[in-house]
């Protein structure tokens, strides 16, 4: 059978299935048409836009219509997809990665798009069995199928994906709480009238809002009924979700030299400091001087724009990351936001 | 006509003849040491890990605790707040294998369930030699233990009320109870060591007397001197120093810190005062660092628990100067970014100019390491008030006068201090008698065993159970928050040990290059090998593999890749395959050799 | 319920308990009443050296071939298993061995080659076996339960399966493998749990016979001993030696006797003179064997003393492909060996024919007096297929030998020339038929005689008996549609299900395609044959050989030139490709 | 270590100076790691070795087995025929150019079953080719049927309640068919099989080397690695090879001692 080439050839890799990698991988074929490109995702499903999947839980978007690419796309621009398969380590001086299965993969460009993961805060681990996130599409299916049994729902923490979960919680006709504090617009921490802005816009919409309270306890009455104790009020809710902004998928690159904060920090040309390594989407981290503070940027317009760039960079041009969208300010960290705007 | 049936007797001698016990200190073995049993070359004192896991799997706890001891003294306090530099090296840890053993606590359980008291070890008996050890830390209860065990008359100055320096006045109860430091202090002190506390060298006694007094002085004063920021704003009230709050804290005169706190710093220090200040009521802690968490030299664990009991951590951030009038009100920071790589492989961290901002707080911890105190020295010290001694000396230009562990060294670890410690003792125990009564070197020993099961490679690592955050643990700063090992998951992590001190090795003249020790290997610890790569010390380097079949001169195991399964012995046709115990230990001279 | 055909194969160096896991599925879902059809292909050489594939394809529906796509693959070596990624379909599922004991570079890894739309299920085999039995033996086992929990088959079928299989071994062997296997269902449970396949839907439990797992192989064996045989002379060889392994414990149960020749030459030199003395004998071996024993063959033709000869084919000439599947020794069979010696060929086509023509060789030889040959083949040998246990005819013990008249003994002419060929066959040990029978022509009385009319009259009345036996001798089947058609396919031996499978898709598609299966392949039905191919435009011969052996004995029965279809691969020819071919014959375009 | 650095390179640079393994092939056999064949193959090696014979003045021809795939692992020109036949056509080679040292290797199916009619001949007739057996008493490439040389009892798929028969003994039969040179030898012992494998070849007429060896992976239960070293050991000292005898009685006696156990004078 066909095996695939020797080592020695160009190979570009790209860690991570969402906007940011898919965009890259599709800009290196249209500028390199021969060299081997490969996409490697932890995920099993093929690529869907992750920012769909509110509506998708509210019922206003068919399942098909979150997906982004069909698998013949790949094969028409010879990208080589490997789907469910996870990347532990790598190796910046031998160029290779280590995947979870044993395989080693040498690559000669690398662009790290694997976005990020829901974080829940170190205090609260001991409730995790009990809280929801949402962040994949299996995540999405979780929630449906929960919601079907449920009327009330708690959001606590609440970051840009918690406004538009509300949203679709509110169009299902279900009560929401939302227990609101500095944890609020992760992976960033904001100033108090910027979420006293966002407490306003929920309470608008008819969200109870428990302002500044911090989560203390969560216990199960039965599968779906919950006793929960933010300071001192306690009560009952069908489902407790928690929203407490992404990590960033980059344990696997602890201690390969990379300097990881929230993201793998980046220059403004997303270069990682390494020769032909780059990061895009909503992983990669950058001090920009005309906001003189780091940013990342959230969102699919976003993650687009910087897979191409890195991409373009990757192949020799310097082009810049311009922040777009809607910018919050917050205390360490600024965000990007293309979409949380329309709330 | 004898014709052997299909089922003989199965009598295969089981006489094993005495083992051959050898000594070696050549280099080569020394080298053979340092590559392929990790661990205990990681340790500065070179505690015998391998063996002390082994006699604990074997629930021989007061074994297991004797061999800690003569390696670093204080068994029971490093299970606890050691920095663990061997678990960085241990080879379970590498790729592909899971996890590192879990060393330290393995250490801890065999000092919290050994039975018999503790009985240092006298090697030669007293002899009229006389010293003064200034310090009762763990570089200076270490020498002390060292000179009393060879018979030398100790006289142990410490300035503060009780012994233990560092190990009591740098870290809180909640990491080490103090009844836990107590017994192993005293157990050194048994040994007919005179100490002083409350006896500080200058106002109490002068340098020179000391000198007059003894034969010979060692200072081990340590580094009590903390550093500063040298940014605007440090001494205004409300800013504390890492060190000062440790030693407030034990000494129960800790002031209040307000609701918000800021730790300026990211060692041990920085967290102890984090956890300390929200065990004093402080509502909202943050740590704030220059660099990222994966530049911590802190254990992971330590950051862990730190994060699960609500404290933050804010990183690439740089101190500009602290904002207040009359009292500190808050930080201005500078953000920081990483700039290439520095000679130590890490990234350079640089500020970003323009780019302040402010955090508020109501009190500054600065805990970014200290320095030694400057010493009233007959003819006086350099600019900070110490002696002229390159990092490797231990003998100053002073005649008789010696000094060890951080007030040499500067900061440092205390399984580093106590390695010091013990390294000075003898050179100058050397130098009082002219004997040498301890001595490095590399046992080697026969055995048939391979003493483990295949099965133990695949265990899970067991991790240290602690209080929750939630009640007695914050509230009381006494209250341990790692509660130590069960027996039963103690000797289940000491089975996860691969035993690295036993050395396999294919004797070639047997060998038939059959393969078979290849087909079982669990990775790929034997190779087919043309050539073989020597060091000048005549150390095995490196290992030139081969597949092509008329090139394989050899089959060699590499035991810097062998996790010691012992598959191959069990399987090799020809029993060409050999075991050997191999353990850098310190051979006792009871009347000491002398030199050449 | 949707009817389930699907294939699942298990690949891995031998040694890795491939075998044995592929049989377990089959057990496995033939206790749920699947209906399974098997093939494992293993090297003959040693340990450490050659890949092992089992594919077994799992379905509602009986079927007697094996198509080349794959639906699962469960691989326990990822560097063999990557030759059989191309035949994977597109939302295939893989189960492989994620912890490897060394690193594997992009090249030879698995994961890499998979197509995106291919489930992949990682699983660290060797590690969980190591877990759970101390050594990573149960590797195959862990990979099992992986296979199990995935596609939601219950425990219930499996866990006994295992027990069968390794209770020989001891209870520690099987409490070790069991824990293997569950360790592979709770690992796939837990890890896999979102991405669990519809659970295969087993049909309900019925009444009937009982079903079993045969392979060609044992029902040969099975065969023969109900027909009372009584004495087995071998000699191990790829891929017979099972049948001799399996008469080894069975054969002496029924007062039989078992004997490994040094050769094969001595083989059928020991079933000859069984035969000769009135015992049913046989011996089993595959072409090289066969060579060697066409000499002694003949002898039997000339001797008049009857032998059966089971031949599983495997890949030639010489020593060849000794694991591989071939219909290429029909001439050696029908014409091998010196002389104009005729003897009976015959060739099941599936298991359950194994055991029945197995059967009807004995009757044949000892009525006949002639050397008979079963032509098998390294496939229909090797596999098993779930089949109702097999129940012989009631005259399969039936002694079939003509006696001699007894009041006609100072008369007797032991070859005596007789219209049906057939002369009465007295004993050694009956009183008064003293003869000599031997390999030199002979006269009536068997006493050497080379004269011209001798000969020739001898040698027509050994061909009569072929052509006496025709008539119990299982006649060709036609699966025709009414009235002419456009093309009709012929098969024989396992390649008819191949055939069989191709011509029912083109008659469902609608095509006017017809199917004959042959049995009988010397003598061989002319007229049935003949009226066939009469009905027929076209006539296509498929058959796993190079020179169309088939086509060649029977080609000329039709009125134009035949057309063929051969293949030598080594493997089974695929319904597809006959499929294809039809198509390609009848203009159709594939859609 | 036990062996340190220096000692262990200067062997290792020994072996490859010594072109000890020029008459391996490239390829790694494919005999299952742990086969005794692996120890044969050295001792071959080293006999070609020692005698310093060109690699292209040396035929090995073998039969069907395990052992039959040797030609594939030797750097020398090498004959795979079929089962059992590796001695006649061994013979043909060596009458068609004398010149050539010629060995004939296969395992005890091949030369005392199929084959076996075969060496009764070559002893008698006293063919200058050297023949060495393969003994471990089991068909390996069948996947483990009895041999002629399997002891009574030995329990197999095909002997499930153990075989009958006696087992043949190679080293009496070669005695009594009249072989010139007739040596018994352990896998386990490489340099001993080169020694006297040299002599073999040296030696002007059939010399034939039946060597013991196991088969790991079909047979536990008689010539394991554990029995063989076990059974084997030395000839006694003091025995003359060259007086008949003696190798008789030796060879009746003890089925277990290794060496050169019979060589006619001239």
């Amino acid at each position: 059978m066909k095996k695939v080439r020797a080592m020695h050839d160009e190979h570009f890799v790209i860690i991570g299935n969402g906007p940011a990698g898919n965009q890259a991988a599709l800009t290196l074929r249209q500028k390199v048409p021969e060299a081997r490109i490969t996409m490697i995702s932890a995920e099993h499903e093929r690529f869907y836009r992750p920012h769909l999947l509110p509506d998708f839980v509210a019922g206003t978007i068919p399942e098909n219509e979150v997906y982004a690419a069909a698998l013949e796309h790949y094969r028409t621009h010879r990208i080589k997809l490997r789907l469910g398969q996870r990347v532990v380590a790598v190796d910046f001086s031998k160029r290779n990665l280590l995947l979870e299965h044993k395989e080693t993969v040498r690559f000669s460009g690398l662009i790290l798009a694997v976005g990020g993961k829901p974080r829940i805060p170190e205090p609260l681990l001991v409730f995790r069995d009990l809280l929801l996130t949402f962040k994949t599409f299996s995540d999405a299916r979780k929630w449906i199928e929960r919601l079907h049994r449920v009327d009330s729902v708690l959001i606590v923490g609440g970051d840009l994906t918690s406004l538009a979960v509300t949203k679709a919680l509110l169009r299902l006709g279900k009560e929401v709480r939302f227990v609101l504090n500095e944890d609020a617009f992760r992976p960033v921490r904001c100033k108090p009238e910027v979420f006293q802005e966002a407490a306003h816009r929920l309470s608008l919409q008819g969200v109870k809002v428990l302002e500044g309270r911090k989560l203390r306890s969560v216990t199960r009455i039965n599968e779906d009924l919950f006793e929960v104790t933010a300071d001192r009020e306690r009560f009952r809710v069908g489902l407790v979700g928690a929203f407490f902004g992404l990590v960033p998928h980059v344990r696997f690159l602890a201690r390969s030299g990379l300097t990881i904060e929230r993201g793998v920090l980046v220059d403004e040309t997303l270069n990682t400091g390494f020769e032909g390594v780059y990061a895009a989407g909503d992983c990669a981290q950058v001090y920009h001087t005309h906001i003189r503070d780091y940013w990342v940027s959230i969102g699919h317009d976003n993650a687009v724009s910087l897979g191409r760039i890195a991409a373009l960079n990757l192949l020799g041009e310097k082009m810049k990351a311009e922040p777009k969208g809607e910018t919050i300010l917050c205390d360490d960290v600024r965000v990007n936001t293309s979409w949380w705007r329309d709330f | 006509m004898k014709t052997k049936g299909a089922y003989p007797a199965e009598n295969k001698d089981a006489t094993v003849e005495a083992p051959a016990v050898a000594y070696s200190t050549d280099a080569a073995d020394a080298y053979y040491m340092d590559v392929n049993v990790p661990c205990q070359s990681g340790c500065p004192a070179g505690t015998n890990i391998p063996a002390y896991i082994r006699c604990l799997f074997e629930h021989r706890y007061d074994e297991s605790y004797q061999i800690n001891r003569t390696a670093n003294i204080l068994p029971g306090v490093l299970g606890r707040i050691c920095s663990r530099p061997c678990e960085d090296r241990c080879r379970h840890g590498e790729l592909e294998l899971g996890r590192p053993v879990n060393i330290c606590h393995i250490k801890r359980a065999a000092s919290d369930f050994r039975r018999a008291p503790l009985n240092p070890e006298r090697i030669s008996p007293s002899m009229e030699k006389t010293i003064a050890i200034v310090g009762a830390g763990p570089a200076g209860l270490a020498a002390a233990h060292d000179l009393a065990a060879v018979g030398i008359k100790v006289t142990l100055l410490e300035a503060f009320d009780e012994p233990g320096g560092m190990l009591k006045y740098g870290i809180p109860r909640f990491r080490l109870p103090r009844d836990v430091l107590k017994a192993e202090i005293d157990a050194i002190l048994e040994m007919g060591i005179k100490l002083k506390t409350g006896c500080r060298v200058g106002p109490d006694v002068s340098l020179q007397e000391l000198l007059d007094q003894h034969d010979a002085v060692l200072l081990a004063a340590g580094c009590y001197v903390p550093r500063d920021l040298g940014i605007p704003g440090e001494k205004l009230p409300g800013v504390l120093t890492g060190l000062n709050m440790m030693m407030d804290l034990e000494a129960r005169r800790l002031p209040e810190l307000g609701e918000r706190v800021l730790v300026l710093g990211a060692g041990f220090t920085a967290f102890d005062c984090a956890r300390t200040a929200l065990r004093s009521g402080a509502e909202d802690v943050a740590i704030c660092i220059r660099r990222t968490e994966e530049d911590f030299t802190v254990t992971e664990d330590e950051i862990f628990q730190a994060k699960k009991e609500g404290i933050r951590i804010l990183p690439l951030m740089t101190s500009s100067r602290i904002l207040g009038r009359d009292r500190a009100e808050g930080v201005e920071f500078l953000r920081t970014r990483p700039v290439g790589f520095g000679p130590d492989g890490r990234r350079r961290i640089e500020a970003i100019e323009g780019s302040e901002f402010v955090l508020p707080a109501d009190s500054i911890v600065v805990a970014v390491g200290q320095k030694p105190a400057p010493f009233p020295f007959p003819g006086g010290g350099n600019s900070d008030g110490r002696l002229e001694v390159s990092p490797e000396q231990i003998q100053t230009s002073i005649s008789r006068l010696y000094v060890a562990g951080d007030y040499r060294t500067g900061p440092s670890t205390v399984i580093e201090a106590i390695a010091d410690g013990r390294e000075a003792a003898e050179r100058i125990a050397e130098s009082l008698t002219g004997r040498i009564f301890r001595q490095t070197c590399v046992r080697q020993q026969d055995t048939k065993a391979t003493d483990r099961e295949r099965s133990w490679d695949y265990l899970p690592r067991q991790e240290m159970p602690t209080v929750e955050p939630a009640g007695a643990r914050l509230e009381d700063g006494a209250v341990e928050v790692e509660t130590g090992f069960s027996r039963e998951q103690a000797s289940e992590e000491a089975k996860r040990c691969y035993l690295c001190y036993l050395h396999y090795e294919i004797d070639l003249n047997r060998c038939i290059y059959c393969r078979y020790c290849i087909d079982v290997a669990p990775r790929d610890c034997i190779k087919l090998v043309s050539r073989i790569h020597l060091n000048d010390d005549g150390a095995v380097v490196g290992l030139e593999e081969t597949a092509n079949w008329r090139e394989v001169n050899a089959v060699v195991i590499d035991n810097s890749r062998c996790i010691r399964c012992g598959e191959c012995v069990r399987v090799c046709p020809v029993d060409c395959i050999s075991v050997t115990r191999v353990e850098r230990v310190e051979r006792i001279h009871e009347k000491g050799a002398s030199h050449a | 319920m949707p009817k389930l055909d699907i294939t699942v194969e298990v690949c891995g160096m031998a040694g890795d308990g491939t075998i044995a896991a592929g049989g377990l599925i089959n057990e496995g879902m033939s206790r749920g009443g699947l209906s399974v059809l098997a093939f494992d292909s293993y090297p003959a050489e040693i340990r450490g050296f050659g890949r092992c594939v089992t594919r077994s394809r799992i379905g509602h529906e009986r079927r007697t071939a094996l198509e080349e796509h794959t639906h699962v693959l469960i691989s326990l070596n990822d560097e063999q298993s990557l030759s059989r990624v191309p035949f994977l379909t597109e939302h295939s599922a893989v189960f492989f061995d994620n912890q490897p004991p060394t690193l594997v570079p992009e090249e030879s890894s698995l994961a890499a080659h998979v197509e995106p739309a291919t489930a992949l299920f990682g699983m660290p085999f060797t590690d969980l076996a190591a877990q759970a039995a101390g050594s990573d033996r149960g590797r195959n086992l862990v990979a099992l339960g992986g296979f199990a929990a995935v596609f939601q088959v219950p425990s219930e079928l499996f866990e006994p399966a295992i027990v069968k299989k390794f209770k020989s071994k001891g209870q520690k062997v099987v409490e070790s493998n069991v824990r293997c296997f569950q360790a592979g269902v709770a690992y796939a449970l837990e890890r896999f749990s979102e991405r669990l396949w519809d659970p295969v839907s087993f049909p309900p439990p019925k009444e009937g016979p009982e079903i079993v797992m045969l392979s060609g192989n044992t029902a040969i064996a099975e065969g023969a001993l109900d027909a009372g045989l009584h004495l087995y002379f071998g000699y191990p060889i790829t891929p017979a030696t099972p049948i001799m392994e399996y008469l080894a414990k069975r054969l002496p149960e029924r007062g039989g006797r078992l004997m490994q020749m040094e050769d094969e030459i001595a083989s059928i030199g020991g079933v000859l003179g069984g035969f000769f003395a009135g015992k049913r004998s046989m011996t089993a071996t595959s072409g090289p064997g066969f060579a060697l024993m066409t000499e002694l063959i003949t002898h039997g033709v000339m001797s008049e003393t009857p032998a059966v000869i089971i031949n599983a084919q495997r890949g030639g000439p010489a020593t060849g492909l000794p694991t591989k599947t071939e219909q290429s020794d029909l001439h050696a069979a029908v014409f091998g060996g010196p002389g104009d010696s005729a003897r009976i060929v015959i060739a099941p086509t599936d298991v359950p024919e194994c055991y029945h023509l197995t059967i009807k060789s004995f009757q044949l030889a000892e009525k006949y007096q002639i050397p008979v040959i079963v032509l098998t083949d390294f496939f229909l040998d090797n596999r098993v297929e779930s089949v109702p246990l097999p129940v012989a005819e009631d005259d399969a013990r039936k002694d079939m030998t003509v006696y001699p008249d007894p009041d006609a003994k100072e008369r007797y002419r032991r070859f005596k020339i007789t219209e049906s060929g057939i002369s009465p066959r007295a004993l050694p040990g009956m009183e008064g038929y003293i003869f000599a029978a031997t390999g030199l022509e002979h006269t009536e009385k068997g006493l050497p005689d080379y004269t011209p009319e001798n000969h020739s009259k001898m040698t027509e009345k050994r061909y009569r008996k072929l052509r006496s036996a025709l008539e119990d001798l299982p006649s060709p089947v036609e699966h025709t549609p009414r009235g002419r058609v456009d093309l009709g396919v012929i098969g024989w031996g396992s390649n008819f299900g191949s055939v069989h499978e191709a011509v029912n898709r083109a008659c469902e598609r609608g095509l006017k395609v017809g199917a004959l299966k042959l049995t009988a392949i010397y003598p061989y039905h002319e007229d049935a044959i003949r009226d066939f191919m009469s009905r027929c435009d076209e006539i296509l011969i498929a058959e796993l050989n190079f020179e169309g052996q088939l086509a060649n004995l029977v080609g000329h029965l039709h009125r134009k030139e035949v057309l063929r279809l051969n293949r030598v691969t080594g493997l089974p020819m695929p319904p597809s490709v006959i499929y294809k071919k039809i198509l390609e014959i009848l203009g159709e375009t594939d859609s | 270590m036990k062996t340190p650095g220096p000692v262990l390179a200067e062997q290792v640079k020994r072996i490859e100076d010594s072109e000890l393994f020029s008459f391996r092939s490239g390829r790694l056999p494919i005999w299952c790691p742990g086969c005794g064949y692996f120890g044969i193959h050295a001792g071959i090696n080293a006999a070609l070795k020692q005698l310093g014979i060109p690699h292209h003045k040396v035929v090995v021809v073998s039969g069907i087995g395990c052992a039959g795939r040797y030609p594939f692992f030797s750097n020398t020109y090498g004959l795979h025929t079929t089962h059992g036949r590796s001695l006649p056509v061994a013979t043909g080679v060596k009458f068609a150019n004398p010149e050539l040292t010629v060995l004939a290797v296969g395992g005890d199916g091949d030369g005392l079953g199929i084959g076996g009619g075969h060496l009764p001949h070559a002893s008698r007739k006293d063919i200058n080719i050297s023949y060495v057996l393969f003994d471990n008493s089991i068909y390996g490439l069948t996947k483990g049927q009895p041999s002629p040389s399997s002891p009574a009892g030995f329990k197999t798929k095909v002997s499930p309640s153990g075989t009958v028969e006696r087992p043949l003994n190679a080293t009496l039969m070669a005695l009594s068919y009249g072989a010139s040179f007739v040596a018994r030898l352990f896998a386990g012992e490489p340099r001993l099989i080169g020694e006297i494998l040299a002599k073999g070849i040296r030696h002007p007429g059939f010399s034939f080397l039946h060597v013991y060896t196991s088969c790991v992976t079909f047979d536990k239960q008689y010539k394991t690695w554990d029995h063989l070293k076990e059974w084997v050991h030395p000839i006694p000292e003091g025995h003359n090879p060259s007086d008949f005898r003696a190798a008789m009685d030796l060879v009746l006696d003890d089925d277990f001692a290794t060496g050169l156990i019979y060589q006619r004078g001239k």
